[in-house]
């Protein structure tokens, strides 16, 4: 049968989701890091745009509209000002050399395609197959969180993972009740207020973003 | 008729009300500290006397139950009084008695503050006791023993400013504490059916299990239990918390408390558990021979009194666990008259135990505030001092030593009976066992007269060994009167066995099914199976010996003279004698030490002939202490430093572990 | 629905007056409105059963009302401590009046989100509000400013913020499972429907949803391996938080995840998420047991103290059948009273000598009794001596144990044994012996102290009949 | 009625042998030391020595130490009182003895100990370096000493299925002649408790007062005149007595039967022979032994006690 171009479409744009899950664990620029922050956000937008004019529920524009607004101009406008502020500039440093990171993901992404395949199968209309790519891109963005050392390059992570949540919650399950999706937008606001605040402390404390030099507590 | 069936357990339960009035009364009351002394602590001995009194009158009715509203929700408290119960209120009570009258004079001295909570904690220990005692439920018991242990965890360390002494306290709780996990252990292998009803003795009782089942059940009680009564391996705690309690504390704790252990292991074999296995026997026989050797052997060597008697608790532990051992494999073997006179010897010596111990301890106690001394070393001639407190402790040393007439002689008698009438037991290697048991008893009686005379005569006899000791004042006269009633207790228990063994008829009758009754028939003469066999009278005994004393007196007097001439003493005309030249304790104990060379872990430091200032010091160890306490400890420190390795701070290797814990889970599902 | 307004009218109030005197005094107002509230809706749901309301956004069963009831009286009685423990740091200088000011208005904030989730009725705001109490505490753990408060607030915050978002991702799929019967839309998260439909959903969807709920959820309940932040936040954070930490939000946090036990054990129809929740709690109690032998810090081994119950509690639910469900709640219920207690006398033992270094707090008795015997009291009562309440629930669960999973029971009590060495043996120097303490600018408050361990004694004791039924009614709901 | 006659009799002989022992005690001492004597090639003192001694020691003036408390002065009555009882209830003329009903042979050893702990006690109440010593060796000396009488009476109880004296003695002495090897062992453990516990050579020597290796004497240095004079009583008391177990226990034949007035001279012509015969073997045994350092003591005791249990273990093995 003729598959509808809007699945196709949304297809596209979950792979692309992936790739560019793929290009941050790959990144060693901050900078480009947050852009691609950025891109993600404008993709998870459109695909959400799209899943909402298919299926036509109003709500999806909403949190559509939400995400352009915060994951596309918020944010990353936030960093971006972070880090002129704190001027950390510096290259990503990560904890294991990035060919290693890269086989893992791929390793990861498989995993999860395959545990995502029976779900898959009874997922019915155009999210088949979406549920997996959103838990790709999910354990991707927390495997980044684990090699990163720097507290910035790990908020981004943690934001990308929402991203990847994010577009599950749209794109797979075509939108959560609105009062969710709203309490999710805000909560992620908050968060990123309390990072800002956050890295404003631990510079002022450890004059360095560096998270190695937490690491203080322990059991000894 | 069923209120006066009843009544025993009413009189027990205001008597427990009444006792935490006291307790807290105390408390409220720490600003006037003589009012604690000359009127709470005497109140609170004649409750004690109430409650021997119920429990008296508990042995001849049958038994009540009772119900509290407490507790769970779906197990509330049950209580029951049965002749086993009974006879260890009597117990309970005829010791606290005495220990609360000279509790009254001693804490004299004692600030108000520690004094009113010390108060407390005395009575909550009693009300501990007494409830363990009258549990019918697994969880009233468990609440009990806890509170008990907890209690007297809080005596042992009233003056807690000292290391020593918190360090016992630690040992003691942490292996109480074991110890009633392995008992609530026990009590779960031997719940009856399911759901939280069935940790109701009555559902244990009625419940049926396999041998291996039980058997785990026996044994887990007699860890746990054991572990209380300071059963070897588990009496690590005991020699050092009984001597750093206050003295009445120690006297419970050694008199009594213990004693509630062996309550729980006869309650859980005979009552609990229903049927017993050969093995068993012969487990408790073997342990109960070891546990009492190797008590006697260390209280030979102690230099601290308290030490010294804590050991000689140890040992007399032991014997009466050789008792218990010898009911099980008598009545497994349907020996029941046997058995019944195994028991009623194991009773009686708890009894008699309770007495001359509890005696013992306070006995100390007034010889450490006339003194401030533990050492044996630093006392001596107190008994020119302390004419009352010597004149009562030498009876409490004579019934220690299982001498006749008094009651140590008595449970000793029996128990040695019990032996003698063993033969014809199917099972050959016990038949073989019996006389070795028999033998190692004889040894472990005749060691603790050895231990005994060490005790008194270095203590009381001789000069004393420092100046200070001049000063020393007798006991007061509460004091007096405390230690007066568990010498009278010690005298009347020995010159009176019928009446005693026939009150412990009734709790044979209960768990054995059978009376050891009195062949003799009339009350002067004891004798167990039947006359032809054995009998005994220590009356008749008494006045022979005390007839023959008295004859020969009178006769030497009237005959010859009676004329005295006082001098230096003689000593072989040995000139220049100071009081250093006496044996010191550990002098005494020294020819034990060296033949029992192997069992200690021995240290000694001698001074060489050319020393300027020689001093010696020596000390005797406990190996079992290092085979087997610190490989456990060890090993939880090596085992939490592998969990220590978990929490090394670093964020990733945090996230990491969720990572792989999700990863693993989503993997296995 | 006062219940909720009054937390969130105080978080109002005190952003704006955080910074007068009269701030603590208004805190422990409104801590006590919330909690009058409570017992209010208390005995309504007692009497007349479950009951929702905001169309069905919330929903209040036995079960979330006696851990709201717990959870505003304890808060409640935390404000009460709380109020001379920060003039006291106040006081010695830790804090600025700015700080306190947040310190006010965040944590009637952080009530508000707790009760929250703990009565919505939607799954999604249950995850909303998690969210929102773990960003509410990260700023209160931060408070100090130090490098160690700092370290510990970034893992907590960092820790925490990824298990919510695989919690949330857990959401979605029980959402995603919930729609296919549910239909589109508002209702298809709603606990109430999920329940009735469970045997419908879809068993794999919601073996994954669990999976990434339980580890999500159990990462605040400070499940073993998840637990690493736990400790550095108690240590770190003041007294108050650790002590609302422990006693409150690791139980809500257990409660979504005993919810969703209940959905996804429904629909598998196996033991799945039970035997999941036991392995956990298992794990935790062992690891935590250990752990405890190293601390040298008293707040953190009282932390670790708490990995261990939540483990006992989690293995409890994990169990299931009306006597370990009901011994669960009842451990929540002591295990909040009890923990609390100890954190309050810890916190001004802690004052009195400047430092949470266990080897250098000594004799406490002597310079003031009533912390030194509510700090040994407290920690006979956590280690499970009876006659406290804490006994009784461990009690149940032993024996419940022993009856259904025999195996398990040795390492449970191996556990609790070896945790009583360690916290005993560390806790008996600290209250006995000669003092190293000094005496404190404003008096202690230690009524929340004693209050809360008379309650867990009565609790050992005594059980009302009412207090009893309610227990059962949610141990039933939950099966 | 009969029975009542019989009991009346069996009073009268009751006090009859303790008159008879105490009286003979001395005596029997005199006797061994008589043919130590001989047997040493001296001329002794004459066996009616120790009556003389007894009679000076009781006419001289006590000489008590300073600091001696009430427990010294009455020390030496309770010995001799429980060593005259125990001489008293064991069986040597005639086996009715009402009082052996009151205290059997626990009870016997009971009474031993009684008077061992109280003559120790004594020993340490002045305070001298050598009653203290005397005392430590005398519990060394009796801590194996005792279980070990106990074992050798236990092997005799058991054959005659009771624990009381008369009927022990009634059993192995009147029923089928039977030979019991338990018997053999329990003899020689008892000879060297006996050894032991009256203070005789090779653990102890009661002819000297050498520092080094007194035991009994070091117990008893305080003590002078009608106090020594109880004391020495009592330990010729105490070797009859022992003497008089072992005859009672392995060689009882001739002791007469209940209500048997007929046996009875001869059986006092027996008992006699009996006891010059022992005397004569301890004398001969002190006489070829030479006195062992203290701390072989315990060895040679534990000795005794390993042949007693033997003894006992053969008892079960062979039932006999």
């Amino acid at each position: 049968m003729q598959i509808p171009y809007t699945l196709q479409f949304i297809n596209l744009l979950a792979a692309l989701l992936l790739l560019i899950a793929f290009a941050m664990l790959a990144q060693r620029r901050i900078l480009s890091l947050i852009n691609l922050f950025a891109w993600q956000g404008a993709l998870l937008a459109v695909s959400t745009f799209i899943v909402a004019y298919s299926t036509n529920q109003h709500h999806l524009y909403y949190s559509a509209g939400l995400t352009l607004l915060l994951k596309v101009l918020l944010l990353p406008w936030l960093l971006h000002r972070l880090i002129n502020r704190l001027n950390v500039r510096w290259d990503v440093e990560t904890l294991i050399n990035i060919p290693t990171t890269m086989l893992v993901g791929i390793a990861l992404v498989i995993f999860s395609f395959n545990l995502a395949a029976p779900i898959s199968q009874l997922a019915e209309g155009i999210t088949r197959g979406l549920i997996g790519i959103a838990l790709a891109s999910v354990l991707l963005s927390l495997l980044m969180m684990l090699t990163r050392r720097k507290a910035v390059s790990q908020v981004v992570a943690f934001l990308a993972l929402e991203n990847g949540l994010f577009f599950a919650a749209t794109s797979a399950t075509q939108g959560m009740p609105l009062v969710v999706e709203l309490g999710i937008a805000l909560d992620v606001l908050v968060a990123t207020f309390i990072f800002g605040v956050f890295f404003f402390q631990i510079r002022e404390t450890f004059d360095s973003l560096d998270i190695t030099h937490m690491e203080k507590l322990k059991d000894d | 008729m069923d209120d006066i069936v009843i009544l025993p357990l009413d009189v027990i339960g205001w008597s427990v009300q009444f006792w935490i009035v006291l307790g807290a009364a105390g408390l409220l009351l720490q600003r006037v500290p003589r009012l604690i002394n000359d009127v709470i602590f005497p109140l609170s001995a004649l409750v004690s006397l109430s409650l021997a009194a119920a429990g008296l009158w508990a042995l001849a009715v049958a038994p009540g139950v009772m119900v509290l509203p407490l507790g769970l929700p779906d197990l509330p408290f049950h209580l029951r009084l049965d002749p086993l119960s009974g006879i260890f209120l009597i117990l309970l009570g005829g010791a606290s008695f005495g220990v609360s009258l000279y509790s009254a004079g001693y804490f004299k001295s004692m600030a108000g503050g520690t004094l009113g909570l010390l108060c407390l904690q005395y009575h909550l220990f009693l009300v501990g006791m007494t409830l363990v005692l009258l549990a019918d439920d697994a969880y009233m018991f468990m609440v009990a023993w806890e509170a008990m242990a907890l209690a007297s965890y809080f005596l042992v360390t009233t003056d807690h400013s000292i290391p020593d002494i918190r360090k016992a306290g630690y040992l003691y709780l942490l292996i109480a504490h074991v110890g009633a996990i392995a008992i609530l252990l026990s009590f779960g292998v031997m719940q009856g059916g399911n759901g939280i009803a069935a940790y109701t003795f009555d559902a244990m009782r009625s419940a049926h299990l396999d041998p291996f089942w039980s058997s785990a059940a026996f044994l887990l009680a007699l860890f746990g239990f054991g572990a209380k009564a300071g059963v070897l391996p588990m009496h690590v705690w005991l020699p050092e918390a009984h001597p750093a309690a206050p003295s009445p504390v120690s006297a419970l704790m050694s008199g009594v408390m213990l004693k509630t252990a062996i309550y729980g292991i006869l309650r859980v074999t005979f009552d609990l558990l229903d049927t017993q296995l050969w093995w068993w026997g012969v487990l408790a026989l073997g342990l109960g021979l070891l546990t009492a050797v190797f008590g006697v052997m260390f209280a030979a060597v102690q230099g601290d009194m308290k030490r010294l008697l804590a050991y000689s608790s140890i040992e007399n532990i032991g014997l009466l666990l050789v008792g218990i051992g010898l009911t099980i494999i008598f009545h497994v073997y349907g020996k029941d008259a046997l058995a019944a006179l195994a028991l009623t010897a194991t009773l009686y010596h708890s009894l008699n135990h309770a007495m001359f111990k509890s005696l013992l301890f306070i006995g100390t106690g007034s010889i450490l505030h006339a003194t401030g001394e533990r050492n044996m070393g630093r006392l001596g001639g107190l008994i020119r001092r302390m004419p009352w407190a010597a004149a009562l402790m030498l009876v409490g040393v004579l019934a220690i030593s299982g001498l006749p007439p008094l009651n140590g002689f008595v449970s000793e008698w029996l128990l040695l009976q019990a032996f003698l009438l063993s033969p014809g037991l199917p099972n050959s290697y016990i038949n073989m066992l019996v006389p070795v048991a028999a033998a190692v008893i004889a040894l472990a009686a005749a060691l603790a007269a050895y231990v005994m005379v060490k005790f008194y005569g270095v203590i009381f006899l001789g000069q004393p060994r420092e100046h200070a000791l001049e000063h020393a004042h007798d006991a007061d006269i509460w004091e007096r009167i405390g230690m007066g009633w568990l010498a009278l207790a010690c005298v009347v228990l020995g010159l009176a066995p019928v009446f005693v063994v026939g009150q412990l008829d009734h709790v044979s009758q209960m768990l054995l099914g059978a009376q050891l009754g009195n062949a003799a028939g009339n009350w002067v003469f004891l004798a167990p199976v039947d006359t032809e066999r054995a009998s005994y009278s220590p009356l008749y005994f008494l006045l022979a010996v005390l007839g023959v004393m008295l004859l020969a007196s009178v006769l030497v007097r009237h005959l010859y003279h009676g004329r005295v001439r006082r001098s230096d003493p003689w000593d072989c005309g040995f000139p220049a004698q100071t009081a250093r030249m006496q044996d010191t304790a550990e002098g005494f104990g020294q020819p034990i030490r060296r033949i029992f060379e192997p069992f200690f872990k021995i240290e000694r430091e001698v001074p060489s002939p050319f020393d300027t200032h020689p001093r010696y010091h020596g000390q005797s160890d406990d190996r079992l202490w290092y085979i087997l306490y610190l490989p456990v400890k060890h090993l939880t420190e090596k085992l939490s430093s592998l969990a220590g390795m978990l929490q090394h701070g670093r964020i990733h290797l945090y996230l990491t572990y969720t990572f792989v814990t999700l990863v693993v889970l989503l993997v296995f599902v | 629905m006062s219940l909720l307004l009054i937390p969130l009218l105080g978080g109002g109030l005190l952003a704006v007056f955080g910074s007068r005197r009269w701030a603590a005094e208004l805190n422990s107002l409104m801590s006590f409105f919330t909690f009058a509230a409570s017992v209010v809706l208390t005995v309504r749901v007692v009497e007349s059963g479950p009951q929702v309301a905001f169309n069905e956004q919330f929903f209040i069963d036995q079960f979330n009302v006696f851990l709201v009831a717990l959870t505003a009286f304890v808060a409640f009685t935390t404000s009460l401590f709380s109020r001379p423990y920060m003039r006291i740091e106040q006081h010695h200088g830790k804090l600025s009046t700015g700080m306190l000011h947040l310190y006010y208005s965040m944590y009637q904030l952080f009530t508000f989100a707790m009760l929250v989730a703990l009565t919505t009725n939607n799954m999604g705001i249950v995850w909303v509000a998690m969210e929102a109490a773990t960003l509410t505490t990260v700023l209160l753990v931060s408070l100090y400013r130090t490098p160690a408060s700092l370290e510990a607030a970034w893992k907590y915050f960092i820790l925490c913020g990824v298990g919510i978002a695989l919690a949330l991702f857990g959401t979605i799929l029980l959402y995603f499972a919930a729609e296919r019967v549910l239909g589109q839309g508002g209702t298809a998260l709603l606990w109430t429907h999920l329940n009735q439909v469970k045997g419908d959903l879809e068993p794999t969807v919601l073996k994954l949803a669990f999976i990434f709920l339980l580890v999500g959820y159990g990462t605040k309940v400070g499940l073993v391996p998840l637990h690493s932040w736990l400790p550095d936040a108690h240590a770190e954070g003041p007294t108050p938080v650790s002590a609302v930490l422990s006693g409150l939000l690791l139980n809500v946090a257990l409660c979504a995840v005993v919810r969703s036990k209940v959905l996804v054990d429904g629909s598998l129809g196996t033991h799945f998420a039970g035997n999941l929740m036991m392995g956990f709690g298992l794990l935790s109690v062992l690891v935590a047991a250990f752990s405890l032998f190293r601390q040298k810090d008293i707040k953190r081994m009282f932390a670790y103290s708490s990995i261990e119950h939540m483990g006992l509690i989690t293995f409890a639910f994990g169990m299931g059948g009306p006597v370990a469900t009901f011994a669960g709640m009842l451990h929540m219920t002591v295990h909040s009273l009890t923990k609390s207690a100890i954190f309050f006398a810890v916190g001004h033992a802690v004052q009195k000598v400047g430092t949470q270094q266990m080897d250098s707090i000594r004799g406490l008795l002597q310079v003031s009794p009533t912390v030194g015997w509510g700090l040994a009291l407290g920690t006979f009562a956590i280690l499970g001596m009876p006659p406290f309440g804490v006994f009784a629930s461990e009690f149940l669960i032993i024996t419940t144990a022993m009856h259904e999973y025999p195996w398990a029971t040795p390492i449970l009590l191996i556990s609790l044994g070896v945790a009583f060495a360690a916290i005993f043996g560390k806790v008996q120097p600290i209250v006995f012996g000669e003092t190293t303490a000094k005496q404190l600018p404003h008096s202690p408050a230690l009524v929340p102290v004693f209050a809360h361990l008379l309650l867990v004694l009565m609790l050992g004791l005594y059980m009302p009949p009412y207090l009893a039924d309610w227990y059962r009614q949610a141990a039933a709901l939950l099966g | 009625m009969m029975a009542e006659y019989d009991l009346i009799f069996a009073i009268l002989f009751q006090l009859a042998q303790l008159l008879l022992v105490v009286l003979l005690a001395p005596l029997l001492s005199g006797w061994v030391n008589q043919c130590q004597a001989w047997l040493q090639n001296r001329s002794g003192a004459g066996v009616l020595q120790p009556y003389r001694v007894l009679r000076k020691l009781f006419h001289k003036d006590a000489v008590i130490a300073h600091n001696a408390s009430p427990l010294f002065r009455v020390t030496p009555y309770i010995v001799f009182g429980c060593m005259w009882l125990a001489a008293a209830i064991i069986p040597i003329i005639a086996v009715d003895l009402p009082f052996s009903q009151a205290a059997d042979v626990i009870a016997l050893v009971g009474v031993f100990a009684l008077a061992r702990v109280f003559i120790s006690l004594a020993a340490m109440d002045i305070g001298t370096a050598f009653g203290s010593l005397g005392a430590r060796r005398e519990m060394l000396v009796s801590f194996l000493a005792e279980p070990a009488l106990l074992m050798v009476l236990f092997t005799a109880s058991m054959i005659s299925h009771s624990t009381q004296l008369p009927r022990i003695v009634d059993t192995l002495a009147h029923h089928q002649f039977v030979l019991y090897p338990s018997l053999a062992f329990a003899a020689l453990a008892f000879v060297i408790v006996l050894l032991a516990e009256n203070a005789r050579i090779p653990v102890d020597n009661p002819g000297t007062h050498l520092e080094l290796t007194m035991i009994h004497e070091a117990m008893i240095l305080e003590y002078s005149a009608r106090h020594l004079a109880l004391i020495e009583w009592a330990s010729s008391l105490k070797l009859f007595a022992y003497i008089s177990i072992g005859i009672a226990l392995f060689l009882p034949h001739g002791i007469a039967e209940v209500g048997n007035w007929a046996g009875l001279p001869l059986a006092i012509l027996l008992l006699l022979l009996k006891l010059m015969l022992a005397g004569a073997g301890l004398a001969v045994l002190e006489t070829v032994m030479a006195k062992m350092r203290i701390f072989r003591a315990p060895e040679f005791l534990g000795t005794a006690f390993l042949l007693a249990v033997l003894g006992l273990l053969i008892h079960f093995l062979l039932g006999a």
